[in-house]
């Protein structure tokens, strides 16, 4: 792994590198060459197969992180490609021309995140939410509590516990 | 109390979810409420409807899991003349087996309104009841009565076959007793049910009248 | 008394004066040319006349002289016809000319002029020598003709021709000057007295003489020159050499015939029947109309010298006025037809058949080319129908059945052509516009008519023939000429017309032959209904039809087979023509005209068997032949192909399909009862007769389940309406088949309550479709659906047929099924009945492919809209509507006459208690089914009538569709590849084996013709030495020692 | 046989010879001028009788039985016609194979093969 | 109408409503039996008469057209039908029903009738799963006719008749005159036809209910569903009415009548259908088409030996 790394390194600008396990190795790219590192990553490197991609939201740092995990199948190795994008102007290129299945993943960010990827067959159209309005639903920006007692007619007379708290009374009273 | 103002059954509604072309693909005539046919003689049909329950599964969560042991040797619900069928058509009980999505919501209410009256619902576990573990979620309804009319709630997360007969029984006294009669308060109230439906259903592609 | 001399006389006359008449005006020397013409003919037709009459033959000598001191001409009757139909073509040829001799110079004329004078030359002289002149006064002139077009194509072709003439001259001045040196004369007449034959020098020399003569009437393989010179030079020039020339050549050969050893005669029939069989073979791939024309002619004067050739080696002729009539017909026919379409190839201007299209702008025209094409394959009413008849007739009676099958396999090869290029013509997709003049129309139009009046004239001179087919085409004609008035008005006296004839007729006829007339013509009639709601028949449509309906008519009260065979090709021909108008019909009809012509010659053979057998053309007379099999095998065969049975289906599907909708009901309801018909006689006439220790009516009845099985099963895989109602009516048909071969009173019986029941609800179903297709432009099933509610008449009367179709009790199909199974087991076709219950299960597959896929599921969007279709499309439907459900009701109606009629030919084996018929197996009665049926259906309709109130309808998308909704209605209707699962359990017995058997043969045969015509280099050397080769190979066969 | 309708017989096969293998269409001509030969001295021989005189009424043979000195005098009649056919003929060709000359500038048979089949 | 015609009526009448009530809790029994088979208690007896209340009480219905509308009873009428034209006890009069109007191949066509209308009536509720279903079923019909219509020629050929009563009377006296002893070969064959006919597994392709719903009468519900289920009842009883006349000597009396009708039923159909997974379609018409019809054409030709 150490020796594709390196060779990667003399091609493209990779920022980090970690091993989180035996098998699973972190990069952190830019994001103007993600494409073409994971074109090199899948004709050069066998890492054939993209298995998922997914975002978080570092609203604090005000950009959404995308990873891009890969895996060879020869080796056994998943690479996870890291890229982080602004969270402003969300917008990435699409990979849907090296797997289709990619189309797929983005349509989910696309919905759930609101990151665009122009030119990716179906976009636009819904995933999950069927006609969703309001901001996508997973940034972190997105109130989900007052949403669904806005949205959902919250039956009067529930209660919500903490559920540590909650427990701690119930199996330890006589420490309050 | 849902139903603390008497309403009745209100203007017509226009199938405005559809596109022009495809309303004539889809029926436009609005509910009706019906009455039954003399007292004793609807109560022999109360009996008759009582024990002969074919069920709906509608398994949107956990609750399809739970139905499964229903139908095997041990629990056995065929000796309460239940019956799992599986066409809306041709059931009278709908099982929403668990929370349900704004997406699965607009099946619910298509599948519900497909079935033939008398029909009734069994709501199973606390997502149906309050939303749940999901109450505050982004798309979990939190109380599926004030999208269709539920008989009975199984409460628990999520109930044992043991609570499902149970509630079975107590559906079937419900029904002896006369008093379920959900297909005619959704007829009656219609326009509300549509009403708080269209609500949370963004992308209303549906007919209004789903028969 | 104008002395034959003249016409030498005055043609070389004026073809001398000519040049000087131009000088003072063209205009005169025209004229004179014309009159010049005019008076050559005046004076055969003169002798003609005169001859007729009686007054002795012209005989004349050259300054006096008698023979053999001096040159005679002979001019007797023989002479006198061919004179005048020379001298008529060189009239009308040359005003077809006319333009283009103005174009040339006097030169043309002048040749012309010379040219006819030699052909008249030809036939009259007597004299060897003097032969040798008028042959290479012909030649001679014809060669510069030829190189008058100044064109590359006609140079060629016209040296090619010199070096075969030129080969010809010399073969035929050596065999003369031999003749005169071994006997002593030059003169005919002295020859064949002076025992020149006796010697093997005198046969040799005769040899080259005849064959150098043959050369000239283009025998295979030694013709490649003619076929280059049809091709290349004008077709006014083409129709002399092809006609005249040829017409002159073959009468020289006629002369010679006292001449010849008599082993001459049967290698100059072989001659003739290789060259006819070989020239329509290669005649199939031609796509050039001329050349085509060429290889048409070239097999006709085949056939001629063949014919000649077989006819005087008859033992036993019957009558001079067979020879008159097989002779004349083929010759006039040929002469006639031939010119004519030499000159339409001229004036359609176009070289490849396939753009003869253009003709259909002009209906006369294509009138014309058809009726041309007609009279060439020999249909009626042209006189080579009667020839070829008589033909038939005579070689089967003198035991020359190989000769038969010869013609016939020729004969179906050049209609395939020539029905193939007819086709093309017929299909108008182009603007195009024929430039006619009347100059060229006339003769053309005159030819025709010439044709048509000796065709009616055959009727007189042939044996059993009478002009029952005069009606029919009479008011074929009339409506022609009426067709100006509204088509209504057209259709109704059509009704009218085919009413009165079945008033007329169906009194008069017989137990079964009345049944079959009801079937016919009844049928037809509601039938014509349908016709009514079309607005843009083509204008021979109603002719055509009532033709067709009068002749199934006359098939009905044929006394004679030959009245028989004519209508039989009469209901071929107009229904050829009218499945020819369907719009992508062109390959269909095509193969349609193959088979039913192919099955037409079968019965032409069996009946020319028949008369060898009885020397009657009487049918009655087929009852006393005692060893009948063949007959019967190449009659039966013949009925079968049209009936469609299986392996001779290829024809059906596609002609069903593809004839225009309103029509398709008579070919299935109506017109597959010709065979049923034709069998059913045959049974009548022959009993149950054994082949070789076979009983044939077992194999018919293996043949017949077979058919219903395979119908059955390849119309539950079709996803074309029409084709699958096609393939349903095969199987049906088989039934019917199965039924008559039993060959028991039950069978009968149901065999013909079979054909009721098929007329009645085959004649609802494509009729049905018909007004279903008049509103949705498609004929895919699945790309309907959903119309029950547009069009509810249809839908029911479609949804009876379809319950009677299928044999489901309580309709009338269920006795047709009943009679069936129990007719099978009583004659101990156990097997037979298993295969036909297996076959009427998988009816019920299409049978609700029908209903459900158009009728029901889901409504298209464009389609919603539609309308029921017009009322002329359900008056007929319901008609049949109401002659199914009273048969249903009371099944006595139908079956005590058909009882009663075939207890005219078998002891009855059923019997009746009131409404129950009772069989030796079991019984049923309609009667009671349908009241027991009606009653059960009542209680449970009557209950959900009571529960109404709670109904609610809803519309098309309102289904459970998992909770969804449904998208599209063409994605929610199942209707594609219905029966996919059961292609795949049993769709390897669905694969077109028999289409691809057929289409192999057709391909062999096509490349066979391919090869063959490789023969054909082009070069002139070639066919010189083909010409060498050919008459080397002839003196070897003749072995003369 | 005689002497002569052997040669003429030889001529008429040099003749035909030539008019079917010779490639150029001159010299198939000339092959058919042969033939043509050759067969007027064939039908000439087949009237000659040895010892006779041509049948040409002159002073010479005046007096003498014409019927006995004379050959037959009837080929000698053909012969005359068909030398003025033949000749007709050979003209026509010769006209013919100008006028293709003009077309194709060639007098090869094989190239005047565009028709066949 | 005259009193014979009405006796006959009455007859008929009696003896449809004793036959439906027996249809009835033969299914029910036979609910209860495979429910013991499982190791369950199984729904009470009378369950099926509960489900056919219940469904006829409901309060509403809905209509797709006239077709759908008319299709259960179509098929309830061919049910019935198929029923009335049997002799269901041999020399009775009120169980000869109208078995006068008609043979055995009567019978066979019959059967169609309700099946060709039920199809039409599914046809017409534009649902996709309908013709799905019926195509499978049409498709497996032709399959399994072909094995029952040699058994039945087969029959003819012995008897040497195609009348029900006759083809009893020539089975009375011993048991060994059944059929099933006399022509084992028809029998056999028939009874594998029977399997596919009551379309239990592994013939249940048609309904399917895990894929197509209940594949033809999916749409069907309340008031058709319970004329369909009655229809169930009584045209199972008629067929193995039928089967029991054909093979199994007929019956003289009602009881015998119930205890044939419930062996031939337990031992072929449920029997076999508790313990076989389910055959593709094409899979059943070629097993049908193989050994049943070969069994069947042995069972023609050993008799027509004979």
């Amino acid at each position: 792994m150490n020796e594709i790394m390196e060779q990667l390194k003399q091609i493209f600008k990779l920022n980090e590198f970690n091993q989180e396990r035996e098998d699973l190795y972190f990069i952190t790219a830019e994001k103007e060459q993600l494409v073409s590192l994971l074109t090199h990553l899948r004709d050069i490197h066998q890492f054939t197969s993209l298995i998922f991609l997914q975002a978080v939201d570092y609203i604090e740092d005000n950009l959404f992180q995308l990873t891009y995990m890969t895996h060879n199948y020869d080796k056994h190795i998943s690479l996870g490609i890291r890229v982080k994008i602004d969270r402003q102007a969300a917008e990435m290129s699409s990979i849907h021309h090296l797997w289709e299945h990619a189309e797929t993943f983005q349509r989910e960010l696309k919905e759930l995140f609101g990151i665009d990827f122009p030119g990716s067959p179906g976009i636009d159209s819904g995933f999950v939410l069927e006609g969703w309005e309001d901001i996508p639903p997973m940034r972190k920006d997105f109130d989900t509590v007052k949403y669904a007692e806005k949205t959902f007619f919250p039956r009067p007379g529930r209660k919500t516990h903490d559920p540590a708290e909650y427990m701690k009374n119930k199996l330890y009273p006589e420490n309050n | 109390m849902i139903f603390g103002k008497k309403r009745k059954v209100v203007t017509k509604l226009e199938n405005d979810g559809l596109k022009a072309e495809e309303k004539e693909l889809f029926c436009d005539l609005p509910p009706r409420t019906y009455k039954g046919l003399g007292k004793y003689v609807e109560k022999f049909l109360n009996w008759a409807r009582a024990n002969s329950l074919w069920i709906l599964g509608f398994g949107t969560g956990c609750g399809a899991i739970e139905l499964r042991p229903l139908m095997t040797a041990r629990y056995d619900m065929f000796r309460y003349g239940i019956a799992p069928r599986p066409t809306p058509r041709q059931s009278s009980v709908f099982i929403i087996g668990g929370y349900a999505s704004i997406k699965t919501i607009k099946r619910i209410v298509r599948s519900y309104e497909q079935m033939q009256s008398p029909k009734f619902v069994i709501a199973l576990g606390s997502c149906t009841i309050n939303g749940g573990m999901y109450w505050d979620s982004y798309n979990t309804v939190n109380r599926i009565d004030y999208y269709i009319p539920v008989d009975i709630y199984i409460a628990g997360c999520m109930p044992r076959p043991e609570a499902i007969i149970a509630g079975f029984e107590a559906l079937k006294k419900r029904i002896i007793a006369g008093k379920a009669e959900g297909a005619n308060k959704y007829a009656e109230n219609f326009s509300w049910y549509k009403a708080n439906q269209k609500k949370i259903i963004k992308d209303w592609n549906m007919p209004d009248y789903n028969w | 008394m104008v002395n034959p001399i003249y016409i030498f006389i005055t043609s070389l006359g004026a073809a001398f004066l000519l040049n000087l008449f131009q000088k003072i005006n063209r205009k005169i020397a025209d004229l004179i040319f014309f009159l010049t013409l005019a008076v050559i003919n005046y004076i055969s037709l003169f002798w003609f006349y005169q001859l007729l009459q009686g007054y002795e033959a012209a005989k004349i000598y050259t300054a006096g002289f008698l023979p053999p001191y001096s040159i005679n001409l002979y001019l007797g009757i023989e002479e006198a016809v061919f004179l005048v139909l020379i001298n008529l073509l060189g009239f009308f040829s040359a005003v077809y000319l006319y333009k283009k001799f103005r174009e040339i110079s006097i030169k043309a004329m002048i040749l012309y002029l010379v040219l006819i004078m030699g052909l008249n030359g030809l036939v009259m002289t007597r004299d060897l020598f003097n032969l040798f002149v008028f042959l290479e006064i012909t030649s001679i002139t014809t060669y510069a003709l030829i190189s008058l077009e100044d064109n590359k194509y006609s140079l060629t072709a016209g040296f090619k021709f010199i070096i075969a003439g030129g080969l010809v001259s010399t073969l035929f001045l050596i065999g003369t000057i031999y003749l005169y040196r071994l006997g002593g004369s030059l003169n005919l007449d002295f020859l064949v007295n002076s025992g020149v034959l006796n010697t093997k020098a005198g046969i040799l020399a005769t040899f080259l003489l005849v064959f150098a003569l043959l050369i000239e009437l283009k025998p295979f393989p030694a013709n490649g020159w003619a076929l280059d010179v049809y091709q290349s030079v004008h077709p006014g020039i083409a129709a002399i050499i092809a006609s005249a020339s040829s017409a002159a050549i073959f009468f020289v050969i006629y002369k010679f015939i006292p001449l010849m050893p008599s082993s001459f005669l049967p290698l100059l029939a072989g001659i003739g029947g290789v060259t006819f069989v070989f020239s329509n073979l290669m005649g199939l791939k031609q796509t050039d109309a001329r050349r085509l024309l060429g290889y048409s002619s070239i097999a006709q004067m085949g056939l001629l010298l063949a014919a000649l050739a077989l006819i005087m080696q008859f033992d036993n002729l019957q009558s001079l006025s067979s020879i008159i009539v097989i002779i004349g017909g083929l010759f006039i026919n040929h002469f006639l037809a031939k010119a004519g379409l030499f000159w339409l190839a001229g004036i359609v201007q176009k070289r490849n058949i396939r753009s003869w299209k253009i003709i259909a702008n002009n209906p006369p025209l294509l009138l014309v080319f058809g009726g041309f094409i007609l009279a060439l394959i020999g249909l009626p009413p042209f006189p080579g129908f009667w020839a070829k008849w008589e033909l038939v007739m005579q070689l089967s009676a003198n035991n020359m059945m190989v000769w038969v099958w010869i013609i016939l396999a020729g004969s179906l090869l050049e209609a395939v052509y020539l029905f193939r290029w007819f086709g093309y013509a017929v299909k108008n997709t182009e603007v195009e516009e024929i430039r006619t003049e009347a100059a060229q129309y006339l003769p053309v139009l005159i030819f025709l008519l010439g044709l048509l009046y000796l065709g009616m004239e055959g009727t007189h001179l042939v044996s059993g023939a009478d002009s029952i087919y005069v009606l029919p085409v009479l008011l074929g004609v009339i409506l022609y000429v009426l067709n100006w008035l509204p088509n209504k008005l057209k259709g109704s006296l059509c009704l009218l017309a085919v009413i009165y004839f079945s008033y007329r007729l169906l009194p008069a006829l017989q137990d079964i032959y009345q049944l079959f007339g009801v079937v016919f013509l009844i049928g037809s009639a509601v039938l014509l209904i349908t016709t009514f709601a079309r607005k843009d028949i083509f204008k021979g449509f109603y002719p055509l039809l009532i033709i067709m309906i009068l002749s199934l008519g006359n098939l009905l009260q044929a006394k004679t087979s030959l009245q028989f065979f004519l209508s039989w090709e009469f209901i071929t021909i107009t229904s050829y023509l009218l499945i020819l108008r369907g719009k992508f019909s062109l390959k269909a009809a095509l193969i349609y005209i193959t088979f039913s012509l192919a099955g037409a010659y079968l019965i032409l053979a069996g009946m020319g068997l028949a008369f060898r057998d009885t020397g009657v053309v009487s049918l009655a007379g087929l009852a006393s032949i005692v060893n009948s099999g063949y007959i019967y095998v190449l009659l039966g065969l013949g009925f079968l192909i049209k009936i469609g049975i299986v392996g001779f289906h290829v024809w059906l599907p596609g002609a069903y399909t593809e004839a225009e909708d309103d029509f398709t009901p008579f070919l299935s309801a109506v017109l597959s009862k010709m065979g049923i018909f034709g069998l059913i006689m045959l049974a009548i006439l022959l009993g149950e007769p054994v082949l070789k220790g076979i009983q044939l009516n077992y194999i018919l009845g293996w043949l017949g389940v077979l058919t219903a099985f395979f119908g059955a099963l390849l119309a539950a895989f079709q996803e074309d309406i029409k084709k699958l109602l096609a393939y349903s009516s095969l199987g049906q048909l088989g039934y019917i088949v199965l039924a008559l071969a039993i060959h028991s009173h039950l069978g009968w019986v149901t065999s013909i309550y079979l054909t009721f029941t098929h007329l009645l609800f085959k004649g609802i179903l494509f009729v049905a479709v018909a007004g279903l297709l008049s509103r949705v432009k498609t004929r895919k099933m699945y790309e309907m659906g959903g119309l029950i509610n547009n069009m509810p008449l249809t839908f029911i009367s479609v949804l009876i047929a379809i319950i009677a179709l299928s044999g489901v009790p309580p309709l009338s199909g269920f006795g047709g099924k009943w009679l069936l199974y129990s007719s099978l087991l009583e004659k101990g076709w156990y097997l037979q009945a298993g295969l036909a219950f297996f076959a009427s299960t998988i009816a019920f597959l299409y049978c609700y492919r029908i209903l459900h896929s158009v009728f029901l599921g889901q409504p298209k969007t464009a389609l919603r809209d539609v309308k029921e279709p017009s009322v002329w499309y359900i008056v007929p439907q319901y008609l049949f509507l109401f002659g199914i459900m009273a048969i249903s009701m009371y099944p006595n109606l139908i079956l005590k006459p058909v009882m009663s009629a075939v207890s005219t030919y078998f002891a009855s084996s059923i019997y009746w208690e009131d409404y129950t018929v009772i069989s030796s197996l079991g019984y049923w009665n309609g009667n009671a089914v349908m009241m027991v049926t009606m009653g059960v259906f009542m209680i449970p309709l009557l209950w959900l009538l009571f529960r109404i109130k709670a109904v609610t309808k809803v519309k098309q998308f309102n289904i459970v569709y998992a909770a969804e909704r449904p998208d599209r209605p063409e994605t929610t209707h199942y209707a594609h590849n219905f029966f996919a699962h059961y292609q795949k359990a049993l769709g390897f017995l669905a694969r077109p084996k028999v289409t691809e058997f057929w289409g192999n043969i057709a391909e062999v045969i096509h490349s066979v013709g391919a090869l063959f015509r490789q023969l054909y280099t082009g070069n002139g050397q070639t066919y010189a030495i083909h010409i060498l080769i050919f008459l080397l190979i002839s003196y070897f066969i003749l072995g003369v020692k | 046989m005689t002497v002569i309708s052997i040669l003429g017989f030889i001529l008429i096969i040099i003749g035909l010879w030539g008019m079917l293998t010779q490639k150029n269409i001159i010299k198939m001509i000339i092959g058919f001028s042969i033939i043509d030969t050759g067969l007027h001295l064939v039908i000439v021989s087949i009237g000659f009788i040895k010892g006779r005189t041509a049948p040409i009424i002159s002073k010479a043979v005046e007096g003498l039985d014409t019927g006995k000195n004379f050959i037959d005098p009837v080929p000698s009649a053909l012969v005359l016609t068909a030398i003025v056919i033949g000749l007709a003929i050979t003209a026509l060709m010769l006209v013919y194979a100008v006028k293709l000359f003009r077309f194709k500038r060639s007098l090869q048979i094989e190239d005047f093969e565009e028709l066949k089949w | 109408m005259n009193s014979v015609t009405l006796i006959l009526i009455g007859n008929a009448i009696l003896s449809l409503f004793l036959i439906t009530i027996w249809g009835l809790t033969l299914n029910g029994m036979v609910m209860k039996i495979v429910a013991r088979v499982h190791g369950r208690f199984g729904p009470p007896v009378w369950q099926p008469f509960l489900d056919i209340i219940k469904n006829n009480a409901k309060r509403t219905m809905i209509a797709h057209g006239t077709m759908f509308f008319l299709g259960p009873v179509f098929r309830i009428a061919s049910g019935i039908g198929t029923y009335l034209f049997i002799p269901a006890i041999f020399g009775s009069t009120v169980f000869s029903n109208f078995s006068f109007s008609g043979d055995v191949f009567l019978v066979m066509y019959f059967i169609f009738f309700g099946q060709l209308g039920m199809a039409l009536g599914a046809g017409e509720s534009g649902h996709p799963y309908s013709p799905i279903g019926v195509s499978r079923g049409l498709a497996q019909m032709t399959a399994f006719e072909v094995p029952f219509s040699l058994a039945v020629i087969s029959l003819a050929v012995q008897y040497n008749t195609l009348s029900i009563t006759e083809i009893v009377a020539a089975q009375q006296g011993s048991i060994l005159n059944w059929t099933i002893f006399t022509n084992p070969l028809a029998a056999i064959a028939a009874l594998i036809a029977l399997l596919g006919m009551n379309m239990h597994n592994p013939f249940s392709i048609v309904i399917a209910p895990q894929e197509i719903p209940i594949g033809p009468p999916t749409e069907y519900h309340s008031a058709y569903l319970g004329m369909l289920q009655t229809n169930r009842a009584i045209f199972n009883i008629a067929k193995l009415v039928l089967y029991m006349n054909l093979f199994f000597g007929g019956a003289t009396n009602f009881i015998t009548l119930i205890l044939k009708t419930f062996l031939i039923y337990i031992f072929t159909s449920v029997a076999v259908g508790v313990a076989f997974p389910r055959f593709r379609t094409e899979q059943s018409i070629r097993f049908f088409l193989k050994y049943p019809a070969l069994i069947g054409l042995l069972a023609i030709i050993i008799v027509s030996i004979k």
